[in-house]
């Protein structure tokens, strides 16, 4: 089939954590928009998700960095971290290992990927999983892009990841969403843990909702540390998804600076039905 | 080696149990595995939370190291700003990519 | 500078560990053509030697294995297998972290490596270390391609990481040896052990020399296997040195089957003074 | 999960002296530790090289197990063989590439 469903989300493991720190309209109505998404995606019937995310040295470290790393197990399991301090009780996460082995492939002919068999899921993949799947029950397809250790992914072939796994959703008879997530400014575990640049923010949204390439790939990390930290790097996951869904527009449902949660809380999704895109249906 | 196998170590007792577990049993072996500094090894074993994030430690890192050792978040903050104070900028890492 | 110097040679545990299996003159024609190998490469006076390597499991694994991998440590270690089996001592190896750092950043334009901070040689980069650089006197940055575990990486890219490497070499001021290392038909550690298609080799062979790349990249898996055994996926490091010096021919200055080291002992150099290469003097 | 934990377990061993020792002093708790099936599990015990060639797992993780337990190379290429003839082929893994 095809790629059904595209979309970006915030995680930080204070939106299912901490969630008593923030003000309780802040909290809902950012839950909420996460359960819209939620809804949006059930829509398309998705046979498998995507999850194009950032970890934070739960599985990769710096004697074996991956630039781009695919999950290629039967399932997974998450998250790594303290239920009681994450919010969220492990579990075992479905995979689909066949599935996942021909998006891989067909992934390679164009972009050099680390494959992985197995993956313990730290925040950064379950916080959304623990609203869009919250039952479990649909199959995983981990990625993840090394946001952490430099040298980071150039931001040129964090989207060139994106074209090449849309090319292969579109050769595969299943139906694929999927879905980048990364905080945008913030300076996670620093002492500016909490501080969130709202203008960054709003600026990157503006230019990935229009799926404006030259300016997304214009950034460089000097940019991104000084105005939006070392977890701005995570900006590559956004990108990857625009590099999934070149040529549509997205809209920003939900943007809102929540310090608490020390990230910009975001959901984004993407307008696949436009030129050039399958519709969802 | 400059700041790797501190952030090695570190990221093995983050995940790996049997690390854990020498880390409480034969903390001085467990050091023998790793290639550090004296002041590596000082500022883990007080430990001197301030020290090792100014060292280049990431936070990713760092914060579980602090939690280990029964800091709760305003005080991991707050030590890695004393460290800063006392020790000056981050030396080396990702904290580092941007020269000031 | 550049690439000063490239070729290919074979690795396998019998050429240093089981020398007394051997006929003598095959044995010893072999070693003689290693240490004229060494002759020409220490005349072009390199900074530091790549070694573009297809370990066996000695550092990555299904867990997160990479399609390419390079080495940004300060020193490596190895062989990791023992001393005695391998007629190899351990040794400390030197790296050199900042040249790493700028050829993985550079490579990472075009082609996704994962970067290794620490990395244990196994034979298959020890056996022409033991030639090449008797004294381990010359910095040495390692360069992994998956041979072992599929999905492999594709022949293709395989090329495009020799000309990424090209690229990162002819910006560096050093002056960068480049070495392959992998056997041709082989059957390692299998019922086959010791099987060698002299015919296969010879085509190949002949195809590498020419730097004939539409031929090399016609190889498929599946033929490789029926022809040339499982350890003939280690073409994958000659043909990133093809890639590397596209436009130059190679002398085959050595080859001859040699059951007893499992495989065809293989020393070949590329003529780098050819039109579009700078000269080595 | 199919041969993954069986090759990761020959891999550990090969390279992690913790696993090593393990293996020696308690190979039950070992196996544990890895999700294998019955007959994986049979095939390390024994050992049974050949079955373990013919369940797929890697001649370049299997020799040094081999090797570990005693078996001289020609024993040990004997042993697959041996497994081929008395289970049939290879079921799994790099060696059924191609299909004949
Ligand atoms: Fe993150
Ligand atoms: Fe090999």
């Amino acid at each position: 089939m095809a790629l059904v469903f595209a979309g970006v989300c915030s995680h930080a493991p204070g939106i299912t954590g901490r969630t008593h720190l923030a003000k309780p309209e802040d909290k809902d109505s950012f839950h909420a928009a996460y359960d819209g998404m939620r809804v949006s995606l059930e829509e398309t019937r998705p046979d498998a998700l995507i999850v194009i995310g950032a970890e934070h040295f739960a599985n990769f470290f710096m004697n074996n960095m991956p630039t781009f790393a695919i999950g290629m197990g039967d399932s997974y399991e998450g998250p790594i971290e303290d239920e009681a301090w994450l919010g969220i009780k492990k579990h075992k996460v479905p995979g689909n290992r066949d599935l996942s082995t021909r998006l891989i492939q067909r992934v390679m002919q164009d972009v050099d990927v680390s494959y992985a068999e197995e993956w313990k899921f730290d925040h950064g993949i379950m916080v959304p999983l623990n609203f869009l799947t919250p039952r479990y029950d649909l199959d995983i397809i981990p990625i993840n892009i090394n946001c952490q250790g430099p040298p980071l992914s150039p931001l040129a072939r964090s989207y060139a990841l994106g074209q090449a796994l849309r090319r292969a959703c579109d050769e595969t008879p299943e139906r694929i969403a999927l879905v980048g997530t990364g905080g945008i400014s913030h300076w996670p575990a620093t002492p500016n843990s909490g501080k969130i640049n709202e203008d960054f923010d709003r600026e990157f949204l503006g230019i990935w909702a229009a799926n404006k390439k030259s300016e997304l790939l214009a950034y460089t990390d000097e940019d991104i540390y000084r105005r939006a930290g070392q977890g701005g790097f995570e900006i590559r996951t956004f990108i990857a998804v625009a590099g999934a869904t070149a040529g549509a527009t997205a809209d920003i449902r939900y943007y809102r600076p929540i310090p608490p949660f020390a990230v910009g809380c975001t959901i984004g999704v993407v307008n696949l039905q436009q030129a050039g895109m399958r519709t969802a249906a | 080696m400059i700041l790797y196998y501190l952030q090695k170590l570190l990221f093995q007792l983050n995940r790996d149990p049997a690390t854990r577990k020498q880390y409480e049993s034969d903390f001085d072996g467990l050091l023998m595995e790793y290639d550090l500094t004296h002041e590596e090894k000082e500022a883990l074993g007080k430990p001197d939370i301030g020290l090792l994030y100014v060292l280049g430690v990431n936070g990713q890192l760092l914060m579980h190291y602090a939690a280990l050792k029964g800091y709760a978040w305003p005080d991991y903050i707050q030590s890695m700003k004393d460290g800063v104070a006392q020790h000056g900028p981050v030396r080396a890492g990702i904290y580092t990519m941007v020269e000031d």
